[in-house]
């Protein structure tokens, strides 16, 4: 491979230099079975589900296997939840970046779904960022290709 | 033809050639044999060449091939399932290879990876477990007939029947049920697998039951929950997520390495030296680590010297700055350059040709690159002095 | 003798996944979550009852940046302090020592300490390789293989002697395996193999065959360390830590040239060293009734013996072709199966001082040393030679 | 807490924006380098430093097991090297807890990070986030703050007007402190002029992008005097994990921060957080974090946050004398450049911005997004 020359910043330091690089590694992460489940509910049934505690009295969304709170299993403990919520916080987007899941401005919103007592971070568009107001309804939009993740819901949109 | 993990070695190579992958394959011409023992076994060989594949199954091996798999059909189907560690047979001896081991490792790279035909749980996979799921505990001093009705696709009728702490399942719906389940095949399975609640379906009038319904609600506890057979949770998704991580850095050569990295420009390999012990640092770092000092004199060493250690390579490993996988073997050697002693060794690359014909004691020269941009490729690799 | 403390620690909970190349049915935090539990359950103790958890395993291998934060929903850590070392393999032996000084100082009076690695889910000779200098070493390295210990071993004892040696060592070691429930490999390999994997185990580096080299292994561990009073309050066996020792080594360039001239002692033997002279031990074979091993490789383990035991000459072979590192011999090796049946990175050094706890306490099942076990050694290894040694006993007597 | 354990020697490499002049290593050794010198300390294995434990970041520094490229320039060749992964303050509590147990009569500290190394911190700690269910969405400890900056604003009356007058204040205090990143003073309305990065946060509301390395000697009570006679005693440490899920957590509860100071508080004998402190260095990687942060430590009262900033308590109560996290830290060691200038200003070395017969200070630190984890070190002067 063709590497570039070393380069300098400025030429105030002598014999100092930078080397253009990566971290650059392959990876595979499981979902395991309960965020199988609910991926592929995600995915298949265009349904979102999360998981109650008993113990605690919360529905959660994300799902996890354990509340964090009190560690009992919730893996089969699984409620269907609205596709239609609450938008309850939100930011406006303004910078780009290689991670960033769209370009500058978006709406980065905390959308609490009808039967979940914990609110999803997830996109919300269809809306002029100036017109965001909390407690809004807003329901989930479905991707149109799986990529697997919680992007097969593509966005929230005002209902 | 002999199943192993519900995959014959057939349904494997019957799908070999529109697994191929050609942007995987480039450069490569090669053909892959497989001798395959056992109950659905035989001979195959996979021909790789100018962005195409071929599969042929054979009667005997081909006399010329670039590398060969021996195992058993089980193994084979295991690995190429999932279900048993290529590595761990490899280990233990199931599986051998003869020839280019490194074409074997980057198949996986050539062809996509054999995905099972799915098998859905039907109602009827699901109706038949009933005999084996039954509590008998449950359901002493009853008489009684269950009916079955799925409709739909999939669909079809049957009667369980439960007499002296026993039960007999029959095809078809008896008259005068106890209790009847009307529901839709699809429904029924997901209601058995969880997916959909009982009373959620109920409610929604998607499950009807007819009849005796005290004993409708006793019958989650006269047969116990289904669990799919091994083969059915074989088939199980788990959802995965492959991605290659990337974020480009800026690595700082700092003045001390910044001053050999312009040597090597310059074709020479400049170690810098502790003031205090006198070792001599390639390449040069900032601290002498034993004396905890700077060390900040340098001095020009080598180039030619003398092999301490040769390290010859035969897996692959990739390159974690591009990603790319290194042809094997490869040799890297510690060299004492000419003006170092003791551990002041320096690492780098054997030519290939010389990495069965060097060893520890001879003497090695750097073949320099034309164009030297300051980095360990400024040097291609020490080859032996003849 | 012995080294001064603030307060003895006992170990009174160890729990461990099985180890394996398959853990699609869990995530990170919830593989995790199976150590701990078996942890709570061993020592009869709930979440609640833990004031502090201790976390570590390797960035890279998995790619989560802190994942601590993550795994809070499985080592069950909310609400409560928490730490997080990393010192490569040696991690688990550094979560043992910094259990063991967070009890130790009175901070706390009952740590959970959970090591992981999931291998699976990244490229373990690429984030091995990844450890290198960018500048230089990243080209050179290939991930943590190096046949320069079997050919060292190979000129100074001779080819045949050596490499008998090794792989006798190997078979011993899966043997073992075969006897733990939780390896991730147990082959079932026969002493008539021996010929055959000389000449067939394919080569990875020189010497170095694939039979020789550890797994790449998905797998949690957590233990639970209490305070004297505590220990003897909640246990009916607590372990006691009686004194670790780590001692690190500058990075990889000249690694494999000759000795340092002057120093002329691997980082291995300078540790047992330091840590016997402090503690009395004139002949740690005769005082040790097991030793727990990182050996990342059959070729490493049979070198390393010599090192931390203080060994000369070819004593270290001889004690393997004497069949005296087998369970029921003089100095029992490894009888889990050791590294080379189980590596899950992050947690395999803290496994080693899991195994040999688990010996003492006379709870190993299957692979249960016989004899009574009162004195035990457990060894880490990571980065470049790095080394960290810590020393069990059965009763508070030293 | 029987023995006490002494801060004998502190040293910072200055912060930056971009040191790419040097590696990480000489970073740290130009700081290890005047500890040795003017300590006195050795590394040998009986009386000197046996054990070092350093702080980093495997994905800032691209290293897998960074510390590996670390052993040389700490001097841990030959000795113990342990490294803590989160933000570098708890590398005290750790040392505190080596010392305390008897283990090690010395303990080197020494912390780095060179957030420009990378091409985006925001893309490292997105890395921090679950593959499936956060990091697809793009959540960053940037993003997830200005969700939490929204809440806390809307809780606690906070307005943009405060945020401009904690960041000016923080430039007042950097201006003076040689070792600040951000020096330059800035008026109210050109904060209120900044972009909005992040709504509510604006660029100048972040602390920029930083490099550094911070190391501290710490040694036990009986051999203290042997390497300096101005010894800082840690009188308490304690730190605390919250929910990972973000909306699992009340986000302007600082439930974790809460039970961290209450900890350190007992510990070090401090009942009357408000009252006792001389100075306090609170780890705002963002503005709005100043007053929360000051809200969970219990320096004012609950949704007080905006009453302190109008009355001047930011001046009065010596926040962030050093210019804060705000003036710039980079992120690994946030909370360990806190505790250097609280141990600073105990030494009574911190020239012009120096507070006045200073004995008691607090520094806290955070890991985490939007505060998942909160750290509260308490120091004494006697």
């Amino acid at each position: 491979m063709a590497r570039q020359k070393l380069r300098q910043k400025d030429d105030k330091h002598e014999h100092c230099y930078i080397r253009d690089g990566k971290l650059a590694l392959p990876y595979q992460y499981f979902a395991g079975r309960v965020g199988s489940r609910f991926l592929i509910a995600l995915r298949d049934k265009k349904q979102i589900l999360g998981v109650k505690c008993e113990k605690c009295n919360r529905v959660f969304v994300p799902p996890r296997q354990r509340c964090e709170r009190c560690m009992e299993d919730l893996s089969d403990s699984w409620v269907e939840l609205s596709d239609t919520g609450e938008l309850t916080n939100y930011t406006v987007v303004n910078y780009e970046d290689k991670h960033l899941p769209r370009k500058p401005p978006y709406i980065l919103a905390m959308i609490k779904l009808g039967g979940a007592d914990t609110p999803l971070p997830h996109i919300l568009e269809g809306i002029e960022p100036g017109k965001v107001e909390l407690g809004m309804k807003v329901k989930a939009v479905f991707a149109d290709e799986t990529t697997n993740t919680i992007l097969d819901v593509d966005h929230f949109e005002p209902v | 033809m002999a199943e192993y993990f519900g995959t014959t070695v057939d349904d494997i190579f019957s799908t070999q050639t529109e697994r191929f992958r050609p942007e995987g394959a480039e450069g490569v011409d090669a053909v892959i044999a497989y001798d395959i023992s056992g109950a659905g076994g035989g001979r195959w060989m996979v021909a790789i060449g100018g962005g195409k594949s071929e599969t042929k199954k054979l009667d005997s091996l081909p006399a010329e091939f670039t590398a060969k798999m021996i195992t058993d059909a089980e193994t084979f189907v295991g690995m190429t399932v999932g279900r048993i560690d290529g590595m761990e047979a490899f280990q233990a001896g199931r599986v051998r290879a003869e020839g280019d081991m490194a074409m074997l490792l980057r198949l996986p790279q050539m062809f996509t990876k054999y995905v099972p035909p799915k098998k859905p749980i039907t109602a009827r996979d699901i109706i038949e477990t009933a005999v084996d799921r039954f509590q008998p505990q449950y359901a002493q001093e009853l008489d009684v007939t269950v009916g079955y009705d799925f409709t739909g696709k999939g669909g079809g009728q049957w009667t369980a029947v439960i007499k002296d702490g026993k039960c007999t399942l029959e095809e078809g719906l008896r008259d005068n049920l106890t209790v009847s389940n009307i529901v839709s095949a699809e429904d029924y399975v997901d209601l058995m697998l969880g997916k959909l609640d009982p009373m959620v379906a109920f409610g929604s009038g998607r499950l009807k039951l007819v009849g005796d319904m005290e004993l409708a609600m006793k019958l989650p506890k006269i047969f116990a929950k289904f669990v799919p057979s091994e083969e059915a949770e074989a088939v199980e998704e788990l959802i995965v997520l492959k991605k290659i991580i990337s974020v480009d850095m800026e690595y700082s050569t700092g003045p001390v390495m910044g001053q050999f990295f312009e040597g090597l420009m310059e074709k020479k390999i400049l170690a810098n030296v502790c003031p205090k012990c006198g070792r001599k640092q390639l390449p040069p770092r900032e601290v002498c680590a034993p004396c905890r000092c700077r060390a900040d004199e340098f001095v020009e060493v080598g180039p030619g010297g003398e092999i301490t250690m040769i390290d010859d390579t035969y897996y692959a490993s990739p390159d974690p700055l591009t990603g790319e996988t290194r042809e094997t073997p490869y040799g890297s050697l510690h060299v004492l350059l000419d003006g170092c002693k003791d551990n002041e060794t320096f690492w780098h690359m054997l030519k290939k040709n010389d990495l069965f014909d060097a060893q520890p004691g001879d003497r090695v020269r750097p073949v320099w690159a034309d164009e030297r941009t300051g980095s360990v490729n400024d040097i291609l690799y020490f080859e032996k002095v003849r | 003798m012995s080294h001064k403390r603030n307060r003895n620690v006992g170990i009174i909970g160890i729990g461990q996944t099985q180890y394996s190349s398959h853990r699609e049915d869990v995530n990170q935090p919830e593989m995790i979550n199976e150590a701990v539990r078996f942890a709570l359950e061993d020592a009869g103790l709930t979440y609640d009852d833990i004031d502090c958890v201790v976390h570590g395993n390797m960035e890279l291998f998995e790619m989560v940046h802190q994942p601590d934060l993550w795994h809070t929903i499985g080592t069950g850590a909310y609400g409560k302090d928490a730490y997080r070392v990393t010192t490569g393999g040696t991690t688990g032996a550094t979560l043992v020592c910094a259990a063991d000084n967070l009890v130790a100082s009175g901070m706390y009076d009952i740590v959970l300490a959970v090591g992981f690695e999931k291998l699976q889910e990244g490229h373990t000779t690429g984030g091995i390789t990844n450890m290198a200098d960018p500048l230089w070493s990243r080209n050179l390295q290939t991930g943590a293989l190096t046949g320069a210990t079997a050919g060292a071993m190979i000129r100074e004892f001779g080819e045949e002697r050596a490499r008998r040696a090794a792989m006798k060592l190997r078979i011993d070691m899966d043997k073992h395996a075969m006897l733990n429930p939780n390896s991730h490999r147990s082959f079932g390999l026969d002493y008539d193999q021996l010929d055959d994997l000389m000449e067939n185990s394919p080569k990875l580096v020189g010497e170095l065959r694939l039979i020789h080299m550890c797994s790449q292994s998905d797998g949690a561990c957590a233990m639970i360390f209490a305070s004297e009073e505590k220990a003897k309050e909640l246990s009916d066996k607590p372990v006691w830590i009686r004194d670790h020792i780590t001692i690190h080594r500058e990075e990889t360039f000249n690694l494999f040239g000759k000795e340092d001239a002057e120093r002329e002692e691997t980082t291995h033997r300078f540790a047992a060293r330091k840590l016997f002279e402090r503690n009395g031990i004139d002949n740690p074979v005769d005082y040790f009734d097991v030793f727990e091993m990182y050996d990342p490789s059959s070729w490493w383990g049979l070198d390393w013996l010599r090192e931390f035991m203080l060994l000369e000459g070819d004593e270290h072979l001889k004690m393997v072709e004497n069949d005296e590192l087998k369970i029921g011999g003089r100095l029992p090796l490894n009888p889990s199966g050791g590294v080379v049946a189980a590596n899950p990175i992050g947690a395999t050094a803290m496994v080693r001082v899991a195994e040999a706890a688990l010996q003492i306490r006379g709870d190993a099942g299957g692979h249960q040393i016989p004899s009574e076990v009162k004195h035990a050694l457990a060894s880490g290894f990571g980065g470049t030679l790095w080394t960290v040694l810590t020393m069990l006993e059965k009763d508070l007597d030293w | 807490m029987g023995k006490r354990v002494a801060v004998c020697a502190v040293e910072q490499t200055g912060f930056f924006t971009n040191l790419w002049q040097k590696r990480f290593q000489e970073m740290a050794f130009d700081i290890v380098e005047p500890i040795i010198r003017k300590t006195g300390v050795t590394f040998d294995m009986a009386t000197g430093i046996r054990n070092i434990i350093t702080c980093s970041d495997d994905v800032f520094d691209a290293r897998t097991i960074s510390d590996n490229a670390m052993t040389d320039a700490v001097g841990a060749h030959y000795r113990g090297e342990e490294k803590v992964t989160m933000d570098g303050i708890n590398a005290i509590g750790y040392g505190l807890a080596c010392v305390l147990s008897g283990h090690d009569d010395i303990i080197l500290i020494v912390g780095h990070c060179k957030e420009s190394q990378s091409e985006s911190r925001d893309m490292v700690t997105n890395l921090a986030f679950d593959p499936f269910y956060y990091r697809p969405l793009g959540l960053d400890f940037k993003n997830v703050a200005a969700l939490q900056a929204r809440a806390y604003m809307n809780k606690s009356g906070v307005t943009d007007e405060h945020l401009a007058k904690v960041v000016v204040n923080s430039r007042k205090n950097a201006a003076l402190n040689p070792a600040a990143n951000a020096r330059e003073l800035l008026t109210e309305e050109q904060v209120l002029k900044s972009p909005m990065t992040c709504d509510p946060i604006r660029l100048l509301h972040e602390y920029p992008v930083s490099d550094g390395a911070v190391a501290m000697l710490l040694v036990c009570e009986e051999r203290a005097s042997e390497f300096t006679d101005k010894p800082v005693w840690i009188s308490g440490f304690a730190n605390c994990m919250d929910s990972y899920f973000l909306g699992d957590k009340d986000l302007v509860g600082n439930f974790s921060l809460k039970k961290a100071a209450e900890r350190a508080y007992r510990k070090a004998g401090v009942k009357n957080p408000a009252e006792e402190f001389d100075l306090v260095e609170v780890n705002d990687c963002f503005a709005y974090q100043t007053p929360m942060w000051l809200e969970g430590l219990g320096l004012c009262g609950e949704g007080k946050g905006s009453a302190l900033i109008d009355g001047g308590g930011l001046k009065t109560c010596n926040v962030n004398k050093s210019g804060g996290m705000l003036a710039g830290n980079p992120l690994m060691i946030g909370g360990l450049a806190r505790a250097a200038e609280a141990v600073i200003q105990l030494r009574g070395e911190a020239g012009d911005r120096q507070v006045e017969g200073a004995k008691k200070a607090l520094a806290h630190g955070t890991t985490g997004a939007a505060g998942q984890f909160h750290s509260v070190l308490v120091l004494d002067s006697e």
